[in-house]
């Protein structure tokens, strides 16, 4: 880190292109994929048919969706799977897939959790409830809620004006909005539950007594004061990390990358899991082995 | 992601093969970790766990509550965090059903209501069946504006939850009629894979009345380190990741056993492509290791 | 010019004292209706909730205004036209070199501002950001594209880069094409992103703002290209990943400093000195809070012991 | 004037609003209120990433670029997905209110959008979060290089934590007495002394660096000093 923060393991010289691989490795990856692909194929066909797991119990129309599913979703797990030999035409179309349906999913969740309720609840009450949401309760306020709900209309349509020929510059009075709304409220909340609240728990006596002095106990309060204190030392920026500060900000680093290779070792699990579960669908769900 | 790296070496010219380690084909690592996490998988591989002190904490909280006392679960996950954080809910709940805790169900993120709706369905209702819907268990469900609704919440529930997730007015469920705000709650459970979640209920919850309820979280091994500050004063128990949640099996398990321990033991069993996982992570960075040092004794002259 | 400059500089002044004067007064009401049942904050809850004003944020209210003081503080000290120094960051002064490298091979510049909305500051921050980014790019007359995950985002994206190429003088190369949104979900976008960085193999990837399990698919992605990468983020939990697997992070605040650090402007680089300065308060506060506390360990039922956790409550520690 | 001034006077006032509404007891709920418009906000903006979105790809498809044949897959699953989704085709009826079309059920997995979610959307994405363990792997065969004290602790640590977290740990240093003197070298040991300590620490001073960041940009942008989202057409 040498007192920058360029990062410990960065490679000054990143690597130019390269050629294509060696045929012979192509070679090789390729029977390899076709052959445990054909594998799989084979095993899941064989598999009997139709009983999803859990939708076994469902009627025979319904089977037969939850086959397909199970079908279409091995097929596009393998196909994002694919994506770590390289780009290829079926992770392309994974992708294309996955935008479209992704883009669309938000889009409809927006419309029915955030506009129907509480845009058009508000502004049209009846008709929301004749048409969408019988069971909207009945407001005790709604001129108020009219009012309010006008608002964020107003703001969506300045927002959306930007496609018009003329006048875009109007979009940004209500991101000013959205930007200010926000700054103010994290302004607040962060020096509440972040700044104060973190540097009451430091606030620790530095000697742990447990019936007589304990040694590890206060090593372990030294070691934690210590440490924010001297990685507080490394994010000044008025003083250049030079003589004792860049000392102290020294350790700072150290408790830095300790820090950080602790996180990395504890994040690897979670990654592991999400793997072996994907991995769990496609042997179980699909080929029905193990 | 075929450029770069498995030229780079070519320069050593048909050098050592530890030096040429060094810019090995990232593929072969992709394969090697594709294989020791479906292996294992197949096999069903376990190994014996011992439960770390988050770990108890959480079950120690959980424990110190009176019986019958309410209890909050916040299910702030969605599928895609499931694998990690399923097993901790199902043991959770099964621990909290078994010492008759009265259970109030909610979600801060839109797909949390149908993981609480699973948990209800495999593990509260077929081995707790006393639970009746309303007066022992009431399922709130999932409502929008992340850490704004735990601001209302900690000031009046009702006006953030003017009914369960079946659209019965609160008042009509004998278990939630007569609560006004979180203190209610003796303790609340936050199963969270990120924003809005654990630390937000620390923040916003036990941040405005830090004596009224314990706050226990569960959270995905990338989240701990956020929530790593606020454990053990502002968060009484944590679990962490699968690992954490294989622990609390254990625990749970060990004081209050299950019929069908398949049901509660997700966990142990997601451990299994861990442990060789794990073991390949760390012979792969001892041969980074080794291949670099490989490297610089031979081109240490340049 | 010098017209635009007065303006602003009178609007700015005039904002200052609006805001000054609009965080002190909660402050002084807080500590008119007595602060002093702040040590109980669970009792003062309870008591608060029929008055008009949150008595029982009185310490919030102050170390807001010591926070928010320090800053602007530091900006006034600033305005006196003292010499500034701040500390070199290495990653900031690498925006150029790889922005320019990128120029030499003729490959694009990738800013990807995180996944989350503008209701995030660390998308606003990744904004402020990508103006300094899209300048020199603009001046370089580098390609620059910017995939949004969120259709707010992608709007604010637009004007920054459209501010940007004005302030290069270069408005006519500004081409908001560049500038799209894929799609609001995390890994929708993270598979868009990662396919078009192995197709388009851009020469430098910035990562600024709020980012979660993507980061290392981006920096991991980004590294089998050869791209030069430069990350910042305040989500801590994926600083490890961007520190691992990037060529610079800026971590934590020094994401927010290089915000104000980027644009070079006196204002800003004052305010960094107010963040520094909460830093030195910070430290005092920790010192004094640690040593109360150690004397009350061996005086449990002293008049310190009872400061050192009366401290300890205000702080909400 | 329009362009400038009044969006800095916006940001300022809602920023300063939102700050004193913090300490004013009526105003507890505002940032509910304002959170709702947000979400409102975002759902019209949508609109504008939809249009977005349709004019990349169809300027794709018409001038027949490279790759146009992806964008037609993106644009057909993209309007499968909106129309099944705001139409509420094939929705599970309502069982209080069955005449009541749009009252219905869409997400469960019997309707043609609960599929779609079933069984693409969920599989693409947790495929594409499952990735993660590839890449984790990678990084760490090629970033964990011992190179000078620092990245010695960075894959230190990463080392002791990988071993600590699985039974190898245990059978490695398990039979170390747990109240012993060399009890510290247990791998779980040395796992919560770094986790809950080291680590601990270094969280501390990055989210209190954090806060203040955050404190002072915020201030920044209400004091109308940052003005970078500021267009200049």
């Amino acid at each position: 880190m040498n007192a920058s923060n360029s990062n410990p393991n960065s490679d000054p010289n990143p690597n130019s292109p390269a050629p294509a691989p060696k045929p012979r490795y192509t070679l090789l990856w390729i029977s390899l994929v076709v052959l445990s692909g054909s594998l799989l194929v084979l095993r899941a066909a064989m598999a009997a048919q139709g009983d999803g797991g859990a939708a076994a119990a469902d009627p025979a129309a319904q089977s037969l969706w939850t086959t397909v599913g199970i079908w279409t979703a091995a097929i596009l797990t393998i196909g994002v799977f694919s994506f770590l030999y390289r780009d290829n035409p079926l992770y392309k179309v994974c992708e294309s897939v996955l935008i479209g349906v992704s883009a669309a999913y938000w889009m409809v969740n927006g419309f029915w959790t955030s506009l129907v309720p509480q845009l058009f609840g508000k502004l049209m009450p009846g008709l929301v409830r004749e048409y969408a949401l019988p069971a909207m309760p009945v407001s005790t306020t709604p001129g108020l809620d009219f009012a309010l709900a006008c608002v964020p209309l107003v703001l969506g349509i300045m927002l959306v004006w930007r496609l018009a020929p003329k006048g875009g510059w109007i979009s940004v009075w209500p991101i000013a909005m959205i930007i200010g709304v926000t700054a103010g409220l994290k302004l607040v909340s962060s020096i509440e539950s972040d700044f104060m609240a973190q540097l009451g728990a430091t606030m620790r006596p530095l000697v742990a007594m447990n019936g007589g002095f304990d040694f590890w106990g206060t090593i372990a309060a030294l070691v934690g004061v210590v440490g924010v204190l001297t990685v507080l030392t490394y994010f000044f920026f008025s003083v250049e990390h030079k003589g004792a500060v860049g000392k102290t900000a020294r350790v700072g680093v150290w408790f830095l990358m300790i820090t950080f290779g602790s996180a990395f070792g504890l994040t690897v699990m979670g990654r592991i899991t999400l793997l072996a579960q994907r991995f769990e669908f496609l042997f179980k769900d699909w080929l029905h082995i193990g | 992601m075929t450029t770069t790296q498995h030229n780079a070496g070519g320069s050593a010219g048909g050098s050592s093969f530890l030096a040429r380690l060094g810019n090995l084909d990232r593929r072969w690592i992709f394969l090697a970790m594709g294989l020791s996490i479906a292996v294992p998988t197949l096999l069903k591989l376990r190994f014996p766990e011992y439960p770390s002190p988050m770990s108890k904490a959480t079950f120690d909280a959980v424990e110190s509550i009176p019986e019958g006392a309410p209890v909050l679960l916040s299910f702030d996950y969605d599928p895609a965090s499931a694998a990690e954080l399923q097993p901790m809910a199902r043991a959770l709940v099964h621990h909290c059903a078994s010492r008759h805790q009265k259970l109030v169900f909610m979600a801060l993120w839109p797909l949390g209501k149908q993981q609480a709706d699973k948990t209800i369905e495999t593990v509260l209702k077929p081995f707790h069946p006393e639970y009746k819907e309303g007066v022992d268990y009431v399922q709130l469900g999932y409502q929008s504006g992340n850490e704004g609704v735990i601001k209302l919440m900690a000031t009046n529930i009702p006006a953030q939850y003017p009914t369960d997730a079946s659209g019965a007015a609160l008042k009509d469920l004998p278990l939630v009629a007569g609560m006004r705000d979180l203190s209610s709650f003796k303790l609340i459970a936050s199963i969270s894979a990120g924003y809005p979640g654990a630390k937000e209920w620390v923040q916003y919850a036990n941040g405005p009345m830090p004596d009224a309820f314990k706050v226990v979280g569960g959270s995905t091994g990338v989240q701990v380190s956020q929530l790593l500050p606020y454990y053990p004063h502002q968060m009484e128990g944590m679990l962490v990741a699968v690992k954490g949640a294989a622990e609390y099996e254990m625990l749970v398990e060990a004081k209050y056993p299950i019929a069908q321990p398949e049901v509660i033991g997700q966990g142990r069993v997601r451990m299994g492509p861990q442990l060789v996982a794990h073991l390949l992570m760390i012979g792969l960075i001892v041969l980074g290791n080794i291949a670099m040092v490989a490297g610089r004794s031979r081109g240490g002259a340049r | 010019m010098m017209r635009e400059i007065r303006e602003r500089s009178r609007s700015t002044m005039l904002l200052a004292a609006t805001a000054a004067a609009a965080i002190a007064i909660p402050c002084c009401i807080a500590l008119a209706e007595g602060a002093g049942d702040a040590a109980t904050p669970a009792g003062a809850a309870v008591a608060a909730s029929d008055s008009v004003v949150r008595t029982d944020r009185g310490p919030l209210a102050i170390a807001i205004v010591i926070v928010c003081g320090a800053v602007i503080g530091g900006i006034m000290l600033a305005r006196t036209g003292r010499p500034l120094k701040i500390r070199r960051l290495a990653a900031l002064d690498a925006v150029d070199e790889a922005i320019g490298r990128a120029t030499e091979m003729g490959r694009s510049v990738l800013f990807v501002p995180g996944i989350q909305d503008m209701t995030d500051i660390q998308t606003v921050a990744g904004i402020t950001i990508l103006g300094r980014v899209a300048k020199t790019a603009a001046e370089y007359d580098a390609k620059l594209e910017v995939p949004t995950c969120r259709s707010i985002v992608m709007a604010a994206a637009r004007d920054a880069v459209q501010a940007a190429h004005f302030e290069a003088g270069r408005p006519e190369t500004y081409n908001e094409g560049n500038i799209n949104y894929l799609t609001d979900e995390q890994f929708g976008y993270v598979a868009a992103v990662t396919g078009s960085m192995v197709r388009d193999k851009p020469a430098a990837c910035f990562y600024m703002g709020a980012f979660y399990a993507e980061s290392l698919l981006f920096a991991e992605n980004g590294n089998s290209i050869g791209a030069i990468q430069i990350a910042g983020t305040a989500e801590p939990s994926q600083l490890p990943f961007f520190v691992a697997a990037c060529d610079y992070t800026l971590i934590g605040e020094e994401f927010f400093a290089a915000s104000a650090y980027l644009s070079g402007e006196r204002d800003q680089l004052g305010s960094i000195k107010g963040q520094d300065f909460g830093k030195l308060l910070a430290v005092a506060a920790i010192l004094i809070g640690c040593l109360l506390a150690t004397v009350g360990v061996f005086a449990p039922e002293g008049a310190i012991a009872h400061a050192a956790e009366t401290i300890k409550t205000t702080f909400g520690g | 004037m329009l362009q400038r001034t009044i969006p800095i006077a916006i940001l300022c006032l809602s920023g300063v609003i939102m700050i004193v509404a913090y300490f004013v007891s009526f105003a507890v709920s505002w940032s509910e209120t304002v959170n709702v418009w947000f979400n409102i906000l975002s759902a019209v903006a949508f609109v504008l990433g939809a249009g977005n979105l349709l004019a990349v790809n169809l300027e794709k498809i018409s001038s027949r670029r490279p790759g146009w044949a992806y964008a037609a897959i993106t644009l057909v699953s993209f309007f499968f997905m909106l129309v099944v989704g705001l139409l509420k085709l094939g929705a599970v009826p309502d069982p209080k209110n069955p005449l009541i079309h749009f009252a219905g059920d869409y997400e469960t997995s019997a309707s043609p959008y609960g599929w779609m979610y079933e069984y693409v959307f969920s599989p693409l994405t947790s495929t594409m979060f499952g990735l993660l363990a590839f890449y984790v792997a990678s990084a760490a065969f090629r970033a964990f290089r011992a190179k000078n004290v620092e990245s010695i602790l960075l894959l230190g640590t990463a080392f002791i934590i990988l071993i600590a977290q699985t039974a190898a740990g245990m059978f490695l240093t398990g039979w170390i007495p747990q109240d012993s003197v060399f009890a510290v070298l247990r791998f779980d040991s040395l796992k919560v002394g770094i986790t809950e300590h080291i680590q601990t620490a270094g969280m501390r001073a990055i989210t209190i660096g954090i806060a203040l960041g955050v404190a002072a940009t915020s201030l920044r942008l209400i004091l109308g000093i940052d003005k970078s989202y500021l267009s200049k057409n």
